[in-house]
């Protein structure tokens, strides 16, 4: 097998086993969580295996097409950065399953979704990671979207649940509309899709297309202001919260950043737009999580200050080199997957997920408690952890912006050390709230399962490690060097770099840090809730709902709901277009040869007055009968008119339908109120509506007389009935030129037309029975019925 | 000789058995007119290999044996024959859907008659190569679909078919008084003849004259803004059968004609007029999804959404490059498929919740999780995510909006999308998340499970399409470009001779 | 020119558009029966001037005769007009029953109500 | 009513009626080469039979109709359908119309006969039929006549619905209260 087919299976793998998934599920005795990982970790196997074939640069692009005429392959770039991705979704997939398999109640036959859901997700995860066209990377980009959605509302039944649902897909996907229309613009201009082409310098970027591609990143991973959809995602299990919501998925913009960096990196917003937004996420995350008392919301609000961190990191195109990226985010990856696990043990023994009523915990589950003294310890980044190499390595980035931008940096450096000061004191909130103090005495407790409590320690021990030994990490990330991404040599990573300007300002945010947590606690957090003015969800949720109130309000003005407004809308229309069409082309419009002294025929002109007298009659006379009268008078003088223009079958046809259709509203108005009856008359008032009718009317009836003389003057000279009047006799054997256009040069119309007559005879018949199926629309429906027979009961 | 006439005759004498020979409704006739619908696709599958064998050739059938211009002329060419199966297999699709929603016993006898003839007369629309044929076409298909509007309509909604029928009759006098004009102007009824003598005038006003005529009687059978109100607060009306129908094809007839008009019949210069198209597709796509939030039933919020998705395709019509209208041709494809059988899934669902009102509705992603999967496939589709088959046309509609340089229409197609998203996630919600209504969910019955069955053959086309893009959008650019080719349009009709040919 | 076909095919026009654009159900009707009327009208109008020719029926007239094309077509429009007209009639009658009203304004104002 | 006028007044319309049908029959016949056809003939064949409704009064005429009348519609399309079938037999395109010429025939003389006289006579059959039933039922339900016979009912109704004109009684009662 090619690389290619490797890849494919290693991509499709997790998907192909949902099926497997969902029918084994319908069983209930069986354990789910091991049989995803299953082709998790055959996922991971199958990667492992392809780095070890990939040669220095570590860049090997494969292809396979899919929709060539629209330039859409599957393409896929294997480099250090979709490696490095691929790695962490695998491994962390399979921690969680773990997870999973121990932490979700309930039976195997409604976890199956999760499990199915988890799998799909995988699959889109590592298309995004390893797609090198672009529109196939945004095709899985927003299938994890909908993924997430999927999960998140896992427990559909809860309304949080759902507005947490609703609120990330919307999110997600209209951000990630833009990231199209931005991957579009860049493709046409660039003229091609393809990142490695694109990476190697065949790619046109302007500030346009990246803000419109930055949209899209913000969207994904939860800046400010689209922050708000990942609390609202906390509501579904804590196995995805840990998973998709902080460790992968929330992730992909910042992959999405390193991707496109080489190739944005000099455009002018890139700096800017990104470490602008990314550094006020930051500051926003951490004051909200600072805010926040549910656990999973406080995290939730922390992860978006660290995305906003790993973002704002890629904006001032740090000097570092690639490797202090991924050890960002690996350390992120590892010690907020954690937190999140041991939130979720906490909530799964205790119940309780408010940090106003947990404490003490500490003793009755020391290794859960060491794991979360871990994570706390890398979130506050204390030494030893994987947390303070990041916070030095980004500080010196930031030192050395200062020099470069004084302005901008000295803004971003202060946004940092806020953030992170806050950030310590939450930290030490959450583990102290948690595990020490004293235990309130309405809390049940019962044990979790021992092996539930290890995947945490896993990931925390991962980051006392890899803080304590950084050097391990070194060889494995110089590997990962890719196509474009930052491939400036950097030092290696250390635990100490002396005594410096990084070390002086990371004692300092400590201290700081410390001392808020410690004023805070001793006022007993009175301030933790969110101000009204930053709960952008609950504006959101709103606006939602009032875009239906909006939505049924401008309908109504519309008048899209008052059907009697139908036509008034329709004719003004007409008319308008056609008086559009009219003033764009005024000079071409010619009326030559038209003049009123042309010759007038006395009897055709009698005529047509008769008949518009009649016709006035219809509208000025009071009576129905009286103006059924007035119409078939103006009918016959049309057929009058019509056998004027040397139509006698016309005529007599006109003249038969006309009383028949005479017989038929006869019988309608006999059962009619009368008109005065009902009191009514001839009426015109002086609103405006009458004005607006009368209006239409002329204009109606001015537009069509103006066609009338319009193909007078332009008639084409051939008109083809010449030319079937001639052939009447000698092809179609009849004298009558109408009749044998009507049965023989144009029979088909006139089979058409009797079919027409029969339908509408038939209709009619339909309407003079009443379906009785209930009141409208809260209708109880009927009964079905089977195929074929109907045995069912009536209702 | 050729087979064209067919699938216009064979509903047509399906109805009239069922009218002479069938008279009572029975399992028999139920069997035979499903036979039957079954012919029909099969024969607009034969058609359309056969055309598409043709490299989009069109085959032609004079009818009467009359040379082209003297009498009528049936043309059958790609676009033609992609409608043509897609409205024989949604009616063949329906109809099945329709018995397993009405009991035999309970059938309206002239239901499957009037629904045989309905499809005649868009089979006929699609064929016609002849102006006022067209109108009578279209007259058959709108009195055919007043018919069964009223047909089973109780006492309260029968009201509404009141303003459709004014509407459309309205739009039919003017389709009358412009096939007139269009006779005197250009001396001809044949399409491909007025074609000729149009391409000789340019884009003279009298040209201009037809079009806007014309695109005005057809923007009202498209559905596009401000023509658009007759439809969806009479649709509702409809059970979800005939409303699958209704919503997979009717419109669709007006956007076919819109294509047929513009692309073969009148000459490719007529900026202004695609320029104003384009404006009314944006404010179609944008007024009509608001409207679909605005509604709060299952059949409402749909019928608003057929009318934003005619934007789409409308817009894709103004921008008017090949690529364009092929992006069209596959829009309307993924549409038919998709809102027939989102259609489809709504009935099913009313039946499980006995109504389609969402305040009623409730526990169905419990109930029948393989209607939830259809239904958010479906819905995801439409909402354009990818890489189901709404996505293909968005992003083809977006590219060519894009490379045109129209921002803003593109960012209003983006907005519409955002839209429907928010609107489908409304049905979503309320239906299938919401927990179970008082009273519960029904539970799933033999017709229920054809139901679903159905709905799901319906969506595994749809998914076809999204996943096999490649062919369906390869016959979407043959059939744009044998469209857009008037040269090899008019040397098909013409090169074959009939009487008269010679003289 | 036909002057007077294009002032009466104005004047049907309008009165037809006034009409329908009324309330009362009666008024509608006769409205659509003139609309039709009109167009036909309107059809028949573009097989130009009939002044100084025959009927098309082969004769011995020594007139050249009329267009029969939009004849025909007038013809098959007023088969189809009368379909329609039967339909609405029978339309009308079944919502006069069914709504109890002749108005088709205080017939949707209910529904108007409840928005 | 039954009285000599009434008596009169039947055969009068019995008369009138005949005379009608005669000329329709000659309009359907002589459509081809002068003024007339299908269309005319049929209505004024439709026609007639509405007089002797007006007359008779609407169950009367119903029950003496010799055939079904929406029967006789489906056949007239029918007949034009397979008018322009027949065509195909000989491998010719639908609906070419062909035209038989004899002379020297007995009592007639000349005899010209084609296949639009076919296709014409469906027209015929399919708008006498129409008219007729229309009229009847519109007739029916307006005088508070059930529109459809009991009979005909299953033709045109499912078991689901009901006659429009009771409960609308019912419902005007309902306004009265």
């Amino acid at each position: 097998m090619t690389a290619l087919n490797w890849l494919l299976l290693a991509i499709l793998l997790p998907t192909l086993a949902v099926p497997a998934v969902l029918l084994a599920g319908a069983r209930e005795r069986i354990s789910l969580g091991w049989l995803t990982a299953a082709p998790m970790g055959a996922s991971c196997f199958l990667l492992v295996g392809i780095s070890s074939t990939l040669e220095p640069p570590h860049a090997q692009v494969v292809s396979q097409p899919w929709i060539p005429s629209l330039g859409i392959n599957l393409t896929f770039l294997m480099d250090g950065l979709s490696m490095f991705f691929g790695w962490v979704i695998c491994g962390v997939g399979l921690l969680v399953c773990w997870y999973a398999a121990l932490y979700l109640k309930g039976s195997s036959r409604e976890n199956r979704r999760f499990y199915a859901g988890l799998l799909f997700f995988v699959t889109s995860m590592l298309g995004t990671v390893f797609s090198d066209n672009l529109l196939v990377l945004f095709v899985f980009w927003e299938l994890t979207g909908v993924a997430s959605f999927l999960l998140i509302g896992f427990w559909h039944e809860d309304p949080e649940a759902q507005r947490g649902a609703r609120q990330s897909l919307v999110v997600t996907a209209s951000t990630g509309l833009c990231l199209l229309v931005g991957i579009i613009l860049l493709g046409q201009g660039s003229g091609t899709y393809s990142l490695s082409e694109l990476l190697a310098g065949r790619a046109r970027p302007n500030g346009g297309i990246l803000a419109l591609m930055a949209i899209g990143i913000f969207g994904k991973s939860a800046q400010f202001p689209f922050h708000f959809w990942l609390p609202g995602a906390m509501a579904a299990p804590t196995p995805v919260s840990a998973y998709l919501h902080s460790a992968t998925m929330v992730k992909l913009g910042v992959f999405l950043t390193a991707r496109i960096f080489p190739i944005f990196g000099d455009t002018v917003l890139w700096l800017e737009l990104l470490g602008g937004v990314g550094f006020l996420t930051m500051v926003v995350g951490a004051f909200l999580a600072f805010r926040s008392n549910d656990l999973k919301a406080l995290l939730a609000h922390a992860t978006i200050s660290q995305l906003g961190f790993l973002i704002g990191l890629y904006a001032m195109s740090a000097s570092v080199g690639m490797q202090a990226e991924f050890y960002h985010t690996l350390s992120h990856v590892f010690y907020k997957a954690a937190l999140f696990m041991v939130v979720g043990i906490v909530q799964h023994s205790t119940g309780l997920r408010d940090l106003r009523q947990l404490g003490g915990l500490g003793r009755l589950m020391p290794l859960t408690a060491l794991a979360g003294f871990l994570g706390a310890a890398a979130w506050a980044g204390l030494p030893l952890t994987t947390g303070f190499i990041s916070k030095e390595s980004a500080l010196t980035d930031l030192l050395e912006l200062v020099k470069l931008h004084p302005l901008l940096g000295a803004t971003f450096l202060a946004a940092t050390l806020l953030a992170a000061t806050l950030n310590t004191a939450v930290a030490a909130r959450f583990f102290t709230g948690i595990f020490l103090g004293r235990r309130p005495a309405n809390l049940t407790f019962h044990r979790p399962a021992r092996s539930l409590e290890i995947p945490p320690a896993l990931l925390a021990a991962g980051t006392l490690v890899f803080g304590t030994f950084p050097g391990l990490l070194n060889r494995p990330l110089d590997w990962l060097s890719g196509l474009g991404t930052h491939d400036k040599s950097a030092g290696p990573l250390a635990l100490w770099h002396g005594w410096n300007g990084e070390l002086l300002l990371s004692a300092l945010v400590l201290a700081v840090g410390a001392l808020l947590y410690l004023t805070s606690e001793h006022a007993g957090w009175k301030r933790a809730h969110i101000p009204d003015w930053l709960r952008f969800d609950e504006h959101f949720d709103r606006g939602l709902d009032g875009l239906t109130h909006y939505a049924r309000r401008l309908t109504h003005a519309l008048q899209a709901d008052w059907p009697p407004a139908y036509l008034p809308l329709l004719i003004t229309f007409l008319l308008a277009s056609a008086g559009g069409i009219f003033l764009s082309v005024l000079d071409d419009v010619s009326w030559e040869g038209f003049s009123w002294r042309t010759h007038w025929n006395v009897w055709r002109g009698a005529m047509a007055g008769f008949t518009v007298a009649a016709m006035f009659g219809v509208i000025f006379l009071r009576r129905w009968s009286a103006q059924l009268i007035a119409l078939s008078v103006a009918g016959f003088f049309l057929t009058l008119f019509f056998a004027m223009y040397h139509a006698p079958d016309l005529a007599m046809t006109q003249i038969l339908v006309e009383s028949a259709s005479v017989v038929m509203i006869l019988l309608l108005l006999a059962r009619f109120p009368s008109s005065s009856q009902l009191g009514l008359r001839f009426e015109f008032g002086w609103e405006s509506r009458h004005f607006l009718r009368l209006l239409l009317s002329v204009g109606v009836g001015l537009f069509m007389g103006s066609l009338v003389l319009f193909a007078d003057l332009h008639r084409n000279s051939e008109p083809a009935g010449r030319e079937m009047l001639r052939l009447s006799k000698v092809a179609a054997h009849g004298d009558n030129g109408v009749n044998t256009i009507l049965v023989d040069f144009r029979g088909f119309d006139t089979l058409g037309e009797i079919t027409v007559l029969f339908i509408a005879a038939l209709g009619g018949l339909g309407l003079m029975m009443r379906y009785k199926r209930g009141p409208r629309r809260s209708n109880e429906a009927l009964p079905p019925g089977f195929l074929l027979g109907g045995e069912e009961e009536a209702p | 000789m050729n087979s064209l006439i067919w699938p216009f005759l064979l509903p047509i004498l399906t109805a009239l058995a069922c009218s002479l020979a069938f008279g009572l409704p029975g399992v028999g006739r139920r069997v035979f007119v499903a036979l039957s619908a079954a012919a029909q696709f099969v024969l607009a599958l034969f058609l359309a290999v056969r055309t598409f064998q043709g490299e989009g050739v069109p085959l032609v059938l004079n009818i009467g044996g009359w040379s082209a211009s003297l009498g009528i002329v049936l043309v059958l060419d790609g676009l033609a024959a992609i409608m043509l199966c897609l409205a024989t297999f949604i009616s063949l699709i329906c109809i099945l859907f329709s018995y397993a929603e009405t009991p035999v016993r309970f059938e309206q006898p002239l239901r499957l008659p009037l629904m045989q003839l309905l499809v005649a007369g868009i089979n006929l629309t699609f064929l016609t190569g002849d102006l006022f044929n067209l109108f009578v076409a279209f007259e058959i298909m709108l009195v055919a679909s007043y018919a069964l509007l009223t047909l089973e309509a109780n006492d309260q909604d029968i009201k509404e078919a009141f303003p459709y029928l004014a509407v459309n009759i309205f739009g039919s006098a003017l389709f009358l008084s412009a096939a007139g004009l269009a006779y005197a102007l250009f001396g001809t009824l044949n399409m491909a003849h007025i074609a000729v003598r149009a391409a000789e005038m340019g884009d003279a006003f009298s040209v201009k004259l037809v079009v806007v005529l014309l695109l005005v009687v057809f923007g009202i059978k498209a559905g596009i803004f401000p023509l658009y109100y007759w439809l969806p607060n009479s649709y509702p009306i409809l059970s979800f059968s005939l409303g699958a129908f209704y919503s997979g094809l009717l419109t669709k007839v007006g956007v076919y004609v819109i294509l047929r008009m513009l692309c073969t019949v009148f000459p490719h210069t007529l900026d202004g007029i695609y320029g104003m198209l384009s404006w009314l597709a944006g404010l179609t796509m944008l007024l009509a999804v608001l409207g679909a939030l605005s509604r709060d039933f299952i059949r409402g919020i749909l019928s608003f959404h057929i009318v934003s998705q005619i934007g789409y395709m409308v817009l894709a019509i103004a921008f008017f490059t090949p690529l364009a209208i092929a992006a069209c041709i596959f829009y309307v494809i993924h549409h038919i498929i998709v809102k027939s059988s989102l259609y489809l899934i709504g009935g099913t669902g009313l039946f499980y919740n006995r109504s389609d009102s969402l305040a009623r509705m409730g526990g169905l992603a419990a109930a029948s999780p393989w209607l939830a999967a259809l239904f958010l496939l479906q819905a995801l589709s439409l909402a354009g995510i990818p890489p189901l088959s709404g996505f293909w046309g968005k992003y083809l509609i977006f590219a060519t909006g894009l490379e045109g340089g129209r921002y803003w229409l593109v960012g209003a197609a983006v907005l519409a999308s955002i839209l429907t998203l928010i609107s489908m996630l409304k049905i979503w919600l309320a239906a299938f998340w919401q927990p179970a209504p008082e009273g519960g969910v029904s539970k799933p019955t033999p017709p229920i499970r054809a139901m679903t069955v159905l709905a799901g053959v319906m969506t595994c086309v749809s998914l076809g399409i999204g996943f096999g893009a490649e062919p369906v959008f390869r016959l979407s650019r043959v059939a744009a470009e044998s469209l857009m080719n008037q040269s090899q349009y008019q040397e098909a009709v013409f090169s074959r001779l009939g009487k008269e040919a010679g003289q | 020119m036909q002057i007077e076909t294009a002032l009466l095919v104005a004047f049907l026009f309008g009165i037809a558009t006034y009409l329908i654009l009324q309330k009362s159900f009666v008024r509608i009707l006769f409205g659509f029966v003139a609309l039709t009327n009109a167009a036909n009208l309107f059809m028949l109008a573009m097989s130009g001037s009939p002044e100084g020719r025959s009927a098309p029926i082969i004769n011995d007239s020594p007139l050249p005769s009329v267009d029969p094309l939009p004849q025909a077509l007038v013809l098959t429009a007023i088969v189809i007009g009368f379909g329609l007209t039967v339909y609405l009639i029978m339309l009308l009658y079944r919502i006069f029953l069914d709504a109890r009203t002749t108005d088709s304004e205080s017939l949707f104002k209910s529904e108007a109500g409840d928005e | 009513m039954k009285s000599v006028n009434s008596f009169m007044l039947r055969a009068l319309i019995g008369l009138v009626f005949l005379l009608v049908n005669i000329i329709s029959i000659y309009m359907l016949l002589r459509g081809h080469n002068l003024p007339g056809g299908g269309f005319i003939g049929g209505l004024m064949t439709g026609m007639s039979f509405i007089l002797l409704g007006l007359v008779r009064g609407w169950s009367e005429l119903q029950r003496e109709l010799p055939l079904p009348p929406l029967r006789m519609a489906a056949f007239g399309v029918l007949l034009a359908i397979l008018s322009g079938l027949a065509p195909l037999l000989w491998g010719q395109a639908f609906l070419t119309q062909f035209n038989f010429h004899w002379t020297g025939l007995p009592l007639l003389g000349e005899l010209h006969v084609g296949t639009p006289l076919l296709f014409d006579c469906g027209v015929f059959f399919l708008v006498g039929g129409i008219t007729v039933k229309l009229v009847i039922v519109l007739a029916r339900s307006t005088s508070g006549l059930p529109a459809f016979t009991p009979g005909e009912t299953p033709y045109y109704a499912s078991t689901l619905e009901g006659g429009i004109e009771e409960t609308a009684n019912e419902e005007g009662d309902a306004h009265a209260n």
